[in-house]
């Protein structure tokens, strides 16, 4: 209602002490709707969760994840071997382990290159707009005609499957998606007054992109980028279980769900964990995308 | 206080509507008292933040959560609108009281037509069928001056302009004859000969139809020209409730003198600086707990920093909450608001 | 006045913006948002430009400082034609000529301190050295009446009266000569406003500035100015003295407007001229008189012809204004037809 | 309206000219000589000859494109490497199977994501509300392979496991595979059509919830309009027009998905066609497949776009 957002709004309705110095006071104000967000901080616990296991990924699994135990093989779980073993007698749980490096490698660094030259271009495109507009959104139009994973299948098509080629793939399927998200803000922020303020003492273009409109860009896309990882993540996966992403026998989640579809009438154990543990943290990510997204937005204020 | 209650067609005694934030409350409307005489204009005045709009959307029980009401009584021809169910309230908004808004832009359905909007009064309050709901939508659209009211019912609110779609809110408030209407702040968004246009709308229809209107504002010109009473708001609060005369001639709270000085007029030659109030409305959460003018006020004393004022009644009708009026006053003996005061910047 | 020196000289200025449509996107018409207009700003004057949403004033005060490249006119700054600059040449000389906006929220960046604000804007144009700036931002904070103590603070803290003053420290900081003054009280509570219209005139008093103050708010414009433009639909339809325009407006237009501002003066009401329609879109204007459509006193000559700015023999010095029959109307000779005024 | 229509028409011409230049430089971008990757490492010098004779390799590259678009144009794309058939009619053969595996799992979806959305947003912060999101989300954030194969696990396979669950021991309720009958569509849909349910559940859920915050609502309350017709008619309609885009997103991004999908259940589909021939390096059924559902998703969007200005008349006309 409008009466009420207008008296709502105004930093002095802040709930905080108000002794604080402002700038630590505006990023308690931010701290504190995050805190309130549960599935928010659900998902933040759970991502630094999952970059712990990547770090002591060697130390926490149990078994070494290459090596093979084909006595043992298709065992279901049990208190030595958690998760089971797959075909090859290989302990699920520590693949399971040691697959989350390559997960979170494949989300993080897929969406800092696409982000990196999608920011670039979206802003470029907005803050000029005209000619130079037109050209790269025709270009980004011509990338997001090719729907859903059908992009990353062509460009792993022409690379060949490899995890580092999936993340260039992944990477390039989400440049339109930053670029797209970033000229809309750029457009919205460009049409501020401050930013006429700034032409009028005569700052200079990069002056007003990298320290005007950039820094009052960032909430819409840091929530795009985790966001995005969660999608990472699961079109990654989506061409590994194809077999056109990471190649066996690395225990990359999706390749080995790919190879648990022959064992489901006896051993569904093997495409059930690394299934899970994809949902997980996709799950994490999109969480923590949705918190972010109601704490940066100034209409849920409470 | 009035004491006749049949000749109000509104009275709201210490009304009090909150909001609610996880840690403390906003007391948007604090113990607001005034009355509308039938068929009389009242204008409420007051800066953003002063609870005028709250009142109003208050009258219809309109408050929607985390705000509430959470005090007083509201008389709409003497029965407490506070005590009716949602059900009864329903039949009372858009037939008994109406309501237009601010924005004409934002206020009408973009995907209705004018005559779905103006007739869906007709059939909630009359019953009426399509048919006869649509003749009297074109007769309204008619009545608040659109031309070729038959093809209008059929465009869409983004098909005309500013002016015209608040003539189209007020077609629409109108429809069933209510015996108030409630105008926030109807010509702040239009340009002033379109708000010329609409002030003498509201008043030929007042004046025809018989209606009381509420007019909330925050322009005294708009007020001078078109109500009979006034109120003056200030953090929630009246503090000066007067007939208009009584108001423009002579303004006795601090505030309502501080406003009127302060605004410079398109008919009148200012020697010198603009006269000011100093400092800040107060923040919602930073209310004073004495009078809540008094740190902006020049002839505050002790007595107005630690204790509120009451709302008194003089001249039978009108009212005042100010300490300066009462037998308490600890200041100055003669008090004289109307000097020149001190501007500063 | 007519002794003074002239700072700024604009002639013939226009402004169209393409509206694209058709098959191709091509532009198939133009807002002619200022359309043909001269006049000229003296040193030390306030010149306000007056009108209704959408005719052009505005837009004008972008067109002056380049905010917007107008598509025609000349804009001459001390005799130098500012649209012939080169983009280098224009950033230099905009230390000269600022500008403060409407918008308390929107003009100033929400992520820089008051310090940074003011700082950055003394950087670009380099206007003292660099060991100076944080004695100058603190002179600043001063002289616009902020607490120094406030320079660290973030732009959310602020109230809408103290945001504007920190615009208006930012356009002084370079000390400019020309402020334009876009709507610049008109988002301000009037207790606010007040304070804010007298800090205009204590810095105009003080750095001998020269405004172009644009505004709808004729009361405010009556306080602050010394000259007066109205315009109405991209054209200049009177220009005139302070006193001459409210005492002695001859446009017809300029009477309706202000016969129509709600007076706070309950016993002297003039007779309010209500005009009838609305304002013509500024795409495809009236023919002939852009206020022929809702003038009262419209004949077929105001239909077919555009009326220039003139001065008649009953008008001062300076005013000027664009009406066919200012003579007429002033001698009662020429009624207005009867169902336009209450 | 028609004006538009016919821009958005020519505005589509760049795009597809870019679609198809993309999909033609596939083969080329290949490092190394594609004729030599599809005939083989090891295949002979003839064959390879062979090959990079009838693709026409041989000629200068905007030769080999313009003769690549001709030939689209007029339904050419070519023949496949492996089997020598034509592609047309391998994609053409496929193609229905793919646009009806789509189109069901985008009824699905719109279903249960408008109502789950708008039963949401109407009790906000209610438990079924938290309750509706968790579930949306998990939904989207659930690969959907895994949750094929879990659906052929559950309801199509059972478990070889006495005991553990048992009346799911061996389940024939669906079939794990194939396309047609009811029973092989059930759980392609499903798998296909659930996250695209959550997206549009919760699309809905802040589209309403926008809408209900918008001052025409209050102006129908303040008509003593009754809280469910205030709903349904004031403010579902207006919160509908953003969901219609995502809809036709979501159309467009379940031709793409139905790859994986149509793995998952071995549907002949134009996915498990495309993923097969990348498979067997068949550049020629790669490319034509790719550009058959890029095209279709292109002229998806065009229809979407119109139906929104349509609906969005807030929009202004030329």
């Amino acid at each position: 209602m409008k009466q009420t957002s207008q008296l709502m709004d105004g930093s002095n309705l802040s709930p905080m002490p108000p002794d604080l110095n402002p700038k630590a006071k505006y990023r308690r104000v931010l701290f504190y709707k995050f805190m309130r967000n549960k599935t928010a901080l659900i998902g933040g616990i759970l991502i630094i969760l999952f970059i712990f296991i990547t770090i002591f990924g060697s130390i926490i699994a149990p078994y070494d994840p290459y090596t093979q135990d084909i006595i043992n093989k298709l065992q279901g779980p049990s208190s030595d071997h958690w998760f089971g073993t797959d075909n090859f007698g290989r302990d699920i749980f520590s693949r399971v382990i040691h697959g989350t490096s390559i997960t979170l490698f494949i989300g993080f660094s897929s969406v800092i290159l696409g982000a990196t030259v999608g920011v670039l271009l979206g802003i470029i495109s907005g803050y000029y707009g005209g000619r130079i507009d037109s050209i790269i959104m025709r270009l980004m139009d011509v990338l997001l005609a090719f729907p859903g994973i059908l992009l990353a299948l062509a460009i792993v098509t022409i690379l060949g499957g490899s995890t580092m080629n999936v993340v260039y793939a992944v990477a390039i399927s989400s440049i339109p998606v930053f670029a797209r998200v970033v000229r809309g803000s750029t457009l919205s922020v460009k049409k501020l007054e401050y930013i006429d303020a700034m032409k009028a003492l005569g700052a200079s273009d990069i002056r007003i992109i990298f320290k005007h409109i950039f820094p009052n860009i960032t909430s819409p896309l840091i929530v795009q980028a985790t966001l995005y990882i969660a999608t990472a993540i699961l079109s990654a996966s989506g061409l590994s279980f194809l077999g056109l992403g990471a190649q066996p026998p690395d225990p990359e989640w999706g390749a080995m769900l790919s190879d648990g579809r022959s064992y489901l009438y006896n051993a569904p154990h093997v495409a059930l964990f690394p299934g899970l543990a994809i949902v997980v943290v996709v799950l994490a990510f999109n969480m923590l995308g949705d918190g972010l997204r109601d704490a940066f937005d100034p209409k849920t204020k409470e | 206080m009035r004491a006749v209650t049949e000749e109000n067609i509104l009275e709201i005694k210490n009304l009090q509507t909150s909001f609610y934030t996880r840690d403390f409350e906003v007391k948007a409307v604090d113990d607001v008292t005034f009355s509308i005489p039938r068929q009389k204009t009242l204008g409420i005045v007051g800066e953003s933040g002063s609870g005028k709009s709250i009142t109003s959307l208050s009258i219809l029980r309109l408050i929607e959560s985390p705000g509430k009401i959470i005090g007083g009584e509201i008389l709409f021809k003497g029965k407490n609108l506070l005590g009716k169910s949602e059900a009864a309230m329903r039949k009372i908004r858009g037939n008994e009281i109406s309501m237009i808004f601010q924005e004409p832009m934002t206020s009408l359905n973009p995907t209705m037509t004018i005559g779905q909007q103006i007739s869906e009064a007709y059939k909630i309050h009359q019953g009426l069928q399509k048919k006869a709901a649509t003749k009297h939508a074109i007769e309204m659209l008619k009545l608040v001056g659109i031309p070729s009211p038959e093809k209008r019912v059929k465009q869409y609110p983004f098909e005309l302009s500013g002016g015209m779609r608040q003539r189209v809110m007020i077609a629409m408030a109108l429809a069933c004859n209510p015996d108030l209407l409630i105008a926030d702040e109807p010509t702040t968004a239009l340009d002033v000969t379109i708000q010329a246009q609409i002030l003498e709308l509201i008043k030929d229809l007042q004046s025809r139809l018989g209606m009381g209107v509420l007019l909330i504002t925050h322009d005294l010109g708009v007020v001078a020209e078109t109500c009979d009473y006034v109120a003056v708001m200030y953090c929630g609060q009246v503090v000066e409730y007067a007939d208009k005369r009584s108001l423009f001639k002579d303004p006795k709270h601090p505030y309502t003198v501080g406003l009127m000085r302060s605004i410079p007029t398109h008919d009148r030659d200012l020697e010198g600086d603009l006269a000011v109030i100093k400092g800040t409305v107060p923040s919602p959460d930073e209310i004073p707990s004495g009078c809540r003018f008094a740190p902006r006020c020049s002839y505050a004393t002790e007595l107005c920093k630690s204790k509120l004022p009451d709302l008194q009644t003089y001249n039978d009708v009108n009212q005042i909450r100010c300490w300066i009026y009462s037998d308490e006053w600890d200041g100055d003996s003669e008090v004289n608001l109307h000097a020149e005061s001190e501007s500063t910047t | 006045m007519q002794n003074q020196k002239v700072l700024l000289k604009v002639t013939n200025l226009k402004q169209y913006f393409p509206i694209k449509g058709g098959i191709l996107g091509r532009t198939v018409n133009h807002v002619k948002a200022v359309d043909d207009i001269s006049f000229k700003v003296y040193e030390g004057e306030t010149l306000s430009i007056v009108g209704e949403s959408g005719c052009g004033k505005s837009t004008t005060g972008r067109a002056i400082l380049r905010l917007d490249e107008p598509s025609g006119g000349q804009v001459e700054f001390r005799g130098e034609d500012l649209l012939s600059f080169s983009k280098k040449k224009m950033n230099a000389i905009r230390k000269e000529m600022q500008i403060i906006f409407q918008d308390p929220y929107a003009s100033i960046n929400p992520r820089q301190t008051v310090r940074q604000i003011l700082t950055e804007a003394l950087e670009i144009q380099n206007v003292v050295p660099k060991k100076e700036r944080g004695n100058r931002v603190i002179e600043l904070l001063e002289t616009v009446g902020l607490g120094t103590h406030q320079a660290d603070r973030m732009p959310h803290v602020f109230s809408g009266g103290q945001r504007q003053r920190i615009g208006i420290a930012r356009a002084l900081s370079v000390n400019p000569k020309l402020i334009v003054a876009d709507e610049a009280v008109s988002a301000l509570d009037v207790s606010i406003q007040a304070q804010v219209i007298n800090l205009l005139t204590k810095l105009q008093r003080e750095f001998k500035l020269t405004y172009i103050f644009i505004s709808h708010d004729l009361g405010v414009v009556r306080h602050i100015s010394d000259r007066i433009i109205v315009m109405y639909v991209g054209k200049i339809v009177e220009i005139a003295d302070k006193k001459s325009l409210f005492e002695n407006p001859k446009h017809p237009y300029t009477r309706a407007l202000l016969s129509a501002i709600p007076s706070t003066d309950i016993d002297n009401r003039p007779q309010r001229i209500i005009l009838k329609g609305d304002v013509p879109s500024p795409i495809d204007p009236p023919k002939g008189c852009r206020f022929h459509t809702r003038c009262p006193f419209a004949t077929e000559l105001c239909r077919q012809e555009e009326p220039s700015l003139r001065q008649t023999n009953l008008m001062l010095d300076g005013h000027k204004a664009a009406c066919h029959h200012i003579e007429e109307i002033e001698a009662g000779t020429h009624q207005p037809s009867p169902l336009t005024v209450s | 309206m028609f004006k538009y229509i016919i821009r958005r028409l020519i505005q589509t011409i760049p795009v597809l000219i870019g679609v198809s230049l993309f999909v033609f430089s596939m083969m080329h971008l290949v490092p190394g000589d594609p004729a030599q990757i599809m005939a083989g490492e090891s295949a002979p010098e003839q064959q390879v000859e062979n090959i990079r004779e009838r693709l026409g390799l041989n000629e200068p590259l905007h030769v080999q494109y313009l003769k690549y678009v001709t030939n689209a144009v007029q339904g050419d794309l070519g023949n496949s490497v492996r089997s020598g058939r034509d592609v047309s009619a391998e994609v053409g053969a496929r193609f229905w199977v793919t646009v009806e595996l789509a189109i069901y799992s985008t009824i699905l979806a719109v279903f249960i994501g408008l109502i789950a959305g708008v039963i949401s947003a109407t009790k906000k912060y209610t438990i079924s509300d938290t309750f509706i999101m968790l579930i949306a989300l998990f939904g989207l954030s659930m690969p959907n392979f895994w949750l094929g194969l879990m659906l052929i696990q559950w309801f199509a396979i059972g478990f070889d496991l006495p005991g553990w669950i048992p009346f799911i021991e061996k389940t024939s309720w669906f079939k794990p595979s194939g396309w047609g009958s009811f029973q092989q569509v059930v759980l392609p849909v499903i798998t296909l059509g659930t996250g695209s349910a959550a997206i549009i559940a919760r699309m809905t859920r802040s589209s309403m919830l926008d809408v209900i915050n918008q001052d025409y609502i209050r102006t129908a309350r303040a008509k003593g309009v009754k809280e469910r017709i205030v709903i349904y008619r004031h403010a579902l309609k207006n919160a509908l027009i953003p969901v219609v885009t995502v809809v036709g997103l979501q159309f467009g991004g379940l031709l793409g998905g139905a790859a994986i999908t149509e793995s998952v259940f071995a549907i002949n589909g134009m996915g498990k066609l495309v993923i097969d021939a990348i498979a067997a390096r068949d550049f020629p059924i790669v490319q034509g497949t790719i550009l058959v559902i890029a095209l279709l998703f292109v002229f998806v969007n065009l229809f979407v776009d119109i139906t929104y200005r349509f609906l969005n008349k807030r929009i202004d006309l030329d």
